[in-house]
C-alpha cells in the first residue's frame, strides 16, 4: 500500500513506448539494430527468412522507448518503430 | 556571273584578317553582292605569316578559296613571294612599298605600291595600315564602291577609332593623286 | 513472427514516401552501411524541410551509385564518376532544385576526381555525398583512391603501397562552403549534417565512412558488417575545430569526425549574377554594337550551291 | 533590358559565330563547353549572348564534363548545347552514349579538323563522320547534319534542336574548320518565321505517368525535374518506368526501340539536295565543305560532256539508303569525294546496287581535293572502269 507516494491530484506521468515492426524478408541479418539498441529489445531470431538470413525479433517489447535507433541504423530499410498508444 | 578573287596575305598582327572581313562585309551587305572570306593563320597571334581571302560574286559564292587571285594585296615580303605566282595575267597587285622591296619581276600584271605603313603612321596610328591599304584597293582596284567600304570599316571598328579609320581610308583613296 | 507480419499490414515503414518501396530489397550486401547512409539522407531531408518535388538526386556507378535509384525523387543514374557535371547542369538550368549527387569515393574522387575539384572550386550550389568504404564494391574489391596504405585490394595482393586521398581534406582545399565527416553509425549526427547541407548555399561535401563487410573487410581481416562498425565506433572521435587536411584516414588511426569547414561564400550564380550586373552599363549599347547590318526584311527563298552551269 | 538581344538581318558572320546565333534562335539557353580550335569561337560567342538572353554559359573542366553538364540541363528542361571538335568529341562519347541511353534532347557541334590525336588544330577534315554514327558503344540511332556554309550551319543549328526535341536525342552538327571560319553574309529571320519544335511534355498526373512509356512514334514524353513526376532515370537498360531491368526482354524493347525511332522517321530527318540527277551517267555524292571544293571539278567534267549528277547530303545519319539504292539502278556509279580516307563512301557501296561502281576520292584533310583527281574519278565511273 503506496499509494501514498502518488501526489494528490496528479496523473501517473506517461512514459513513452515504442512497437517495433519488423520487415522479416528484407532483413539481411547484419545485426546492426540488437547490437545499437541502447534497451537490448531486440535479438536475433532462430528461424531464416526467405533469402536464408536470421532476422531479429522484439525479445522485450516492453523496454523500448521509441528511440528509433534501429530504424536510422538499419541498412535494409527493414525495422521501424511507431509510437504505441497506451 | 562575275567573280573576283582577292588574296591579302601579310604578318599577324597588321590586321589582314579585319581588311578581309571589312571588305567581304561591304561587298555582301554593302554592296548587294554576296562574298565569302576565310582565312589561315599560324598558332602565333603576333608575327606569324597571315593571310585571308575574299571572293566576291554576283551570285552565291560556290568555291570560297582563291587558288587564283585577281587581286593581291602584299604587306609582307613573305606574303608577296608566297602569293604572287597565284596572280593570275592581267590581275592587280597591290603593296606596302616599304615592306615588300625584292620585287620580281611584275609582267603581265599590274603592280602599284603604296608606303601604306608609312602614311598610318604619319596618321597616328601604324595599325590602321591595313585601313590605308583598303582605301587604296577601292580605288586602284575598283573592288567595292567606296562608300560600301566606309561603311564597312565604320561598322567593323570601335567606335572612338571611326574618324581616324576614315582618315586612314582617304589617305589611301586619294594616295594616287599625290603622286601625279 | 507471425505477429509482425500482420502488425506490417496495418503499418506502413515511414519512409515510404521517400523510398521506392517497388524495389526493396535492394542490391547491397549483408552488414554495409550505404543502406544506413540512405536513410541518414531521406531522414535528413525530411528535417530540412525541402520539397521533395524540387529535389533531385543524381549518381554515378558503382554499389553506391544505385541510390539515385531507391530514393523516390527526380533520379538520375548517369555515367562513371560524371555525376557532379552532370549534377551542375541540372542545378544551373533550373535553380529552384535542391540537387544531390549521392555517390561513392571511386566514383567521385579517381574517375571523377576533377569534376569534384572544379565544382568545389566554383562553389556550384550542389550537395554532395560520398560514401567512402575503401574499396571498389561493386567490381569485386579493387583499388580505391581513398585504399589505406597496405590494405589488400584485389588489384594490391601485396598490400596497397600508394599513398590514399583525404576526401575532407580535397574538398575543403578545393573551396567548398561546407565538409563534413560521419561514420554510418553516427546516424543522427549524420542526418544533422544532410539537413545542414539541403538548406546551405554553396558547394557542401560530406564523407560518410562506411563499412563494406564483403570486400574491404574479407580482404583485410575486419570481420563483419557489425565488427567494422564496432570498430568506427572505438576509433571516431568527434572534433569540429579540427584541420580537415590534417586527419587522413588509415588502416587504424582515429577517425577524425566533424563539420569542418561551414562559411557562407558567394556561389557560381551569384558570381554570375553580380558580373553581369555590374558590367550591364556596357551593355546598353548592345544592341547598335550588334548591329552590323542594315535590317533588311528576311528572303524567304535562298539558295546555297547549285551546279556550276545550271 | 536583358530581353532585347534577339538579332535579325543580315550579317557578315562567320561560321561559328552563326551556330551560336542559330541556337539561340532555336531556343538554347545551356551552353557548357571547353575551349578548343577550331569550335572556341562558338563558346565564346555563347559566353557573350546567353547572359543578356538570361541563359547560362559554363566553361567546364573539360569536354567530359560539357558532355555531362548538357545533359543535366536538357533535364531540367532548358534547350542546351555544347560544341568541340575531334578530340573533345572522343571525350564525350561516353556521355553521348547515356544522351542517347537517358533519351535526353541537346545538341553537339562537332566542328571537325584533321585527326586521329591533336592532329591539324587550325585545318579542317571529314574524318569524323564515322564516329558520329558509332562513336559510343551499344546500339543506338544518331542523326548528324553537314553544313556546307555560314549560313546553312545557322540553319542546320535550327535544325538540329527541332530534331533533337522531337525524337529526343543527342544531334550533331559535323561541320568543320573551313566552314566553322568562314565569314559569308547570313540572314537572320525573325524569330516568328523560324519553325521551332519543343519537346512534348507529358499530360499525365503524376501517379500514372511512366517515363519510359512510348507510343506509336516510340518517343516517350518528357517530364522536367522539379515537376513532381519524381521519376528514375538511368543508363542501364530500363523499363518503362526507368528502372533497372538487366533482361533479354527489355534490351530487346529498349534499344531497337532507339534504332527505330530514327528509322522510322527517316524520311522527316533525311535531308538531301538534288542537281541534274535526271538522266545522269556519274553521280557525285558530296557533303559539308566538300560539295563546294569540288564543284570545279564537276563544271571541268560537263564540258568534256559527261552527264554528272550532285547528290548533296545535309544529314548524313541516319543514312538516306533507299534513296541510294534508287538511284544506283539508273546510273552507272557514283563519285564520293571526302575528306577522309573512304567513310561515307563505305555506306554508299553498302547501299549501292552491285552493278554500280562507287569511287572514293580519297584526302586525308588539311587542304582540298585536287580538281584532277575528282576529275579522274569522274571520268573513270563515266567510262565504266
Amino acid at each position: 500500500m503506496r499509494f501514498w507516494e502518488k501526489p494528490f491530484g496528479k496523473e501517473k506521468p506517461k512514459t513513452i513506448c515504442g512497437e517495433i515492426h519488423i520487415i522479416n524478408d528484407r532483413c539481411k541479418g547484419c545485426s546492426f539494430c540488437i547490437e545499437y539498441c541502447p534497451r537490448d529489445v531486440l535479438e536475433l531470431s532462430k528461424d531464416f527468412n526467405k533469402k536464408g538470413y536470421h532476422p531479429p525479433i522484439v525479445a522485450k517489447p516492453d523496454m523500448c522507448t521509441f528511440c528509433g535507433l534501429c530504424e536510422m541504423i538499419c541498412p535494409d530499410f527493414a525495422i521501424f518503430v511507431t509510437e504505441k498508444e497506451e | 556571273m562575275s567573280e573576283l578573287r582577292v588574296k591579302i596575305s601579310g604578318f599577324g598582327g597588321q590586321g589582314i584578317i579585319l581588311s578581309a572581313f571589312i571588305l567581304g562585309k561591304a561587298a555582301s551587305i554593302y554592296d548587294q553582292q554576296h562574298s565569302s572570306m576565310t582565312q589561315a593563320y599560324g598558332p602565333e597571334a603576333r608575327g606569324g605569316a597571315c593571310s585571308s581571302q575574299v571572293v566576291i560574286s554576283s551570285d552565291n559564292v560556290e568555291y570560297p578559296l582563291v587558288d587564283t587571285a585577281d587581286v593581291l594585296i602584299a604587306m609582307s615580303q613573305e606574303g608577296y613571294d608566297t602569293f604572287l605566282p597565284i596572280l593570275k595575267k592581267g590581275g592587280i597587285l597591290l603593296y606596302d612599298i616599304d615592306l615588300v622591296e625584292k620585287l620580281q619581276c611584275h609582267k603581265d600584271i599590274i603592280a602599284k605600291g603604296i608606303p601604306a605603313t608609312r602614311l598610318a603612321e604619319e596618321l597616328g596610328k601604324k595599325i590602321v595600315a591595313n585601313i590605308v591599304m583598303l582605301g587604296f584597293a577601292a580605288k586602284q582596284a575598283k573592288i567595292v564602291s567606296p562608300k560600301a567600304m566606309q561603311e564597312a570599316i565604320a561598322d567593323s571598328v570601335p567606335r572612338k577609332f571611326t574618324e581616324l579609320n576614315m582618315r586612314a581610308f582617304q589617305a589611301g583613296y586619294d594616295y594616287n593623286k599625290e603622286q601625279e | 513472427m507471425a505477429n509482425n507480419t500482420a502488425q506490417l499490414q496495418e503499418k506502413t515503414h515511414p519512409m515510404e514516401d521517400l523510398l521506392r518501396m517497388d524495389r526493396m530489397p535492394h542490391i547491397w550486401c549483408s552488414g554495409c552501411g550505404l543502406g544506413s547512409a540512405v536513410t541518414a539522407f531521406v531522414e535528413g531531408l525530411k528535417k530540412a524541410g525541402v520539397s521533395y518535388d524540387k529535389t533531385a538526386i543524381v549518381s554515378g556507378i558503382g554499389c553506391t551509385g544505385r541510390v539515385a535509384g531507391y530514393v523516390r525523387l527526380d533520379s538520375y543514374h548517369t555515367t562513371h564518376g560524371r555525376a557532379i557535371p552532370f549534377a551542375t547542369g541540372l542545378k544551373l538550368a533550373n535553380r529552384d532544385l535542391t540537387v544531390f549527387v549521392f555517390s561513392g569515393d571511386g566514383d567521385l574522387f579517381a574517375i571523377g576526381g576533377n569534376h569534384l575539384i572544379h565544382a568545389a572550386r566554383r562553389n556550384v550550389d550542389i550537395n554532395v555525398i560520398c560514401v567512402n568504404n575503401f574499396i571498389y564494391g561493386m567490381t569485386g574489391g579493387q583499388n580505391a583512391p581513398t585504399t589505406p596504405l597496405g590494405a589488400y585490394s584485389s588489384t594490391a595482393p601485396f598490400g596497397n603501397y600508394e599513398m590514399p586521398f583525404n576526401l575532407v581534406g580535397i574538398a575543403a582545399a578545393s573551396g567548398a562552403s561546407y565538409v563534413a565527416r560521419w561514420t554510418t553509425m553516427h546516424a543522427r549526427r549524420l542526418t544533422d549534417s544532410i539537413a545542414t547541407a539541403a538548406n546551405k548555399k554553396g558547394f557542401c561535401f560530406i564523407e560518410i565512412v562506411s563499412p563494406c563487410a564483403t570486400v574491404f573487410a574479407r580482404k583485410n581481416g575486419g570481420g563483419t558488417g557489425l565488427d567494422l562498425l564496432k570498430e568506427f565506433q572505438t576509433r571516431s572521435i568527434i572534433d569540429h575545430e579540427a584541420d580537415p587536411t590534417q586527419i587522413p584516414l588509415t588502416m587504424d588511426n582515429e577517425i577524425v569526425c566533424g563539420e569542418f569547414v561551414n562559411e557562407d561564400s558567394p556561389t557560381f550564380w551569384e558570381n554570375v549574377q553580380a558580373g553581369i550586373k555590374s558590367q550591364l552599363e556596357k551593355f546598353s549599347n548592345w544592341e547598335e554594337m550588334q548591329s552590323n547590318s542594315r535590317k533588311i526584311p528576311h528572303k524567304t527563298i535562298r539558295k546555297y550551291t547549285s551546279s556550276r552551269d545550271s | 533590358m536583358f530581353q532585347k538581344s534577339r538579332l535579325h538581318g543580315e550579317f557578315f558572320m562567320q561560321g561559328d559565330i552563326a551556330c551560336a546565333e542559330g541556337a539561340l534562335a532555336a531556343g538554347c539557353r545551356f551552353f557548357g563547353g571547353y575551349p578548343i580550335t577550331p569550335a572556341s569561337e562558338i563558346a565564346e560567342r555563347m559566353a557573350y549572348r546567353l547572359p543578356l538572353l538570361q541563359g547560362v554559359f559554363i566553361q567546364y573542366e573539360d569536354e567530359i564534363a560539357s558532355m555531362a553538364g548538357i545533359l543535366g540541363a536538357s533535364w531540367a528542361g532548358v534547350k542546351s548545347m555544347t560544341a568541340t571538335s575531334g578530340p573533345g568529341i572522343s571525350l564525350m562519347t561516353e556521355n553521348i552514349g547515356l544522351g542517347m541511353m537517358m533519351e535526353a534532347p541537346c545538341v553537339v557541334v562537332n566542328v571537325q579538323r584533321g585527326g586521329p590525336s591533336t592532329g591539324l588544330p587550325t585545318s579542317w577534315a571529314q574524318s569524323d563522320m564515322m564516329q558520329a554514327r558509332w562513336g559510343s558503344h551499344g546500339d543506338y540511332g544518331s542523326i548528324s547534319l553537314v553544313p556546307n556554309s555560314p549560313q546553312e550551319f545557322f540553319d542546320l543549328t535550327v535544325t538540329a534542336f527541332n530534331f533533337s526535341e522531337k525524337y529526343r536525342l543527342p544531334v550533331f552538327i559535323m561541320a568543320d574548320a573551313l566552314v566553322g571560319h568562314m565569314t559569308e553574309k547570313v540572314v537572320i529571320p525573325p524569330v516568328e518565321e523560324l519553325e521551332i519544335i519543343n519537346r512534348k511534355y507529358t499530360n499525365k498526373k503524376t501517379e500514372d505517368y511512366l517515363p519510359y512509356d512510348y507510343g506509336k512514334d516510340l518517343i516517350p514524353d518528357f517530364a522536367k525535374a522539379g515537376d513532381g513526376y519524381r521519376y528514375h532515370t538511368t543508363g542501364l537498360t530500363h523499363d518503362k518506368r526507368g528502372y533497372p531491368d538487366m533482361t533479354f526482354e527489355c534490351q530487346n524493347e529498349l534499344v531497337p526501340r532507339l534504332v527505330n525511332k530514327i528509322k522510322n522517321h527517316i524520311d522527316d530527318i533525311s535531308l538531301t539536295e538534288e542537281y541534274d540527277i535526271e538522266g545522269a551517267d556519274v553521280i557525285v555524292i558530296s557533303y559539308g565543305i566538300t560539295s563546294r571544293t569540288v564543284l570545279p571539278a564537276i563544271t571541268m567534267a560537263k564540258k568534256k560532256g559527261i552527264k554528272v549528277g550532285y547528290l548533296r547530303l545535309k544529314t548524313v545519319w541516319p543514312f538516306p539508303e533507299e534513296k541510294i539504292r534508287k538511284l544506283s539502278e539508273k546510273v552507272a556509279g557514283f563519285v564520293v569525294p571526302e575528306m577522309n580516307l573512304g567513310q561515307i563512301s563505305l555506306e554508299v557501296e553498302r547501299c549501292a546496287h552491285n552493278d554500280s561502281i562507287v569511287k572514293l576520292v580519297p584526302h586525308p584533310g588539311g587542304a582540298i581535293h585536287k580538281f584532277e583527281d575528282v576529275l579522274h574519278a569522274i571520268e573513270e565511273v563515266a567510262h565504266g572502269k
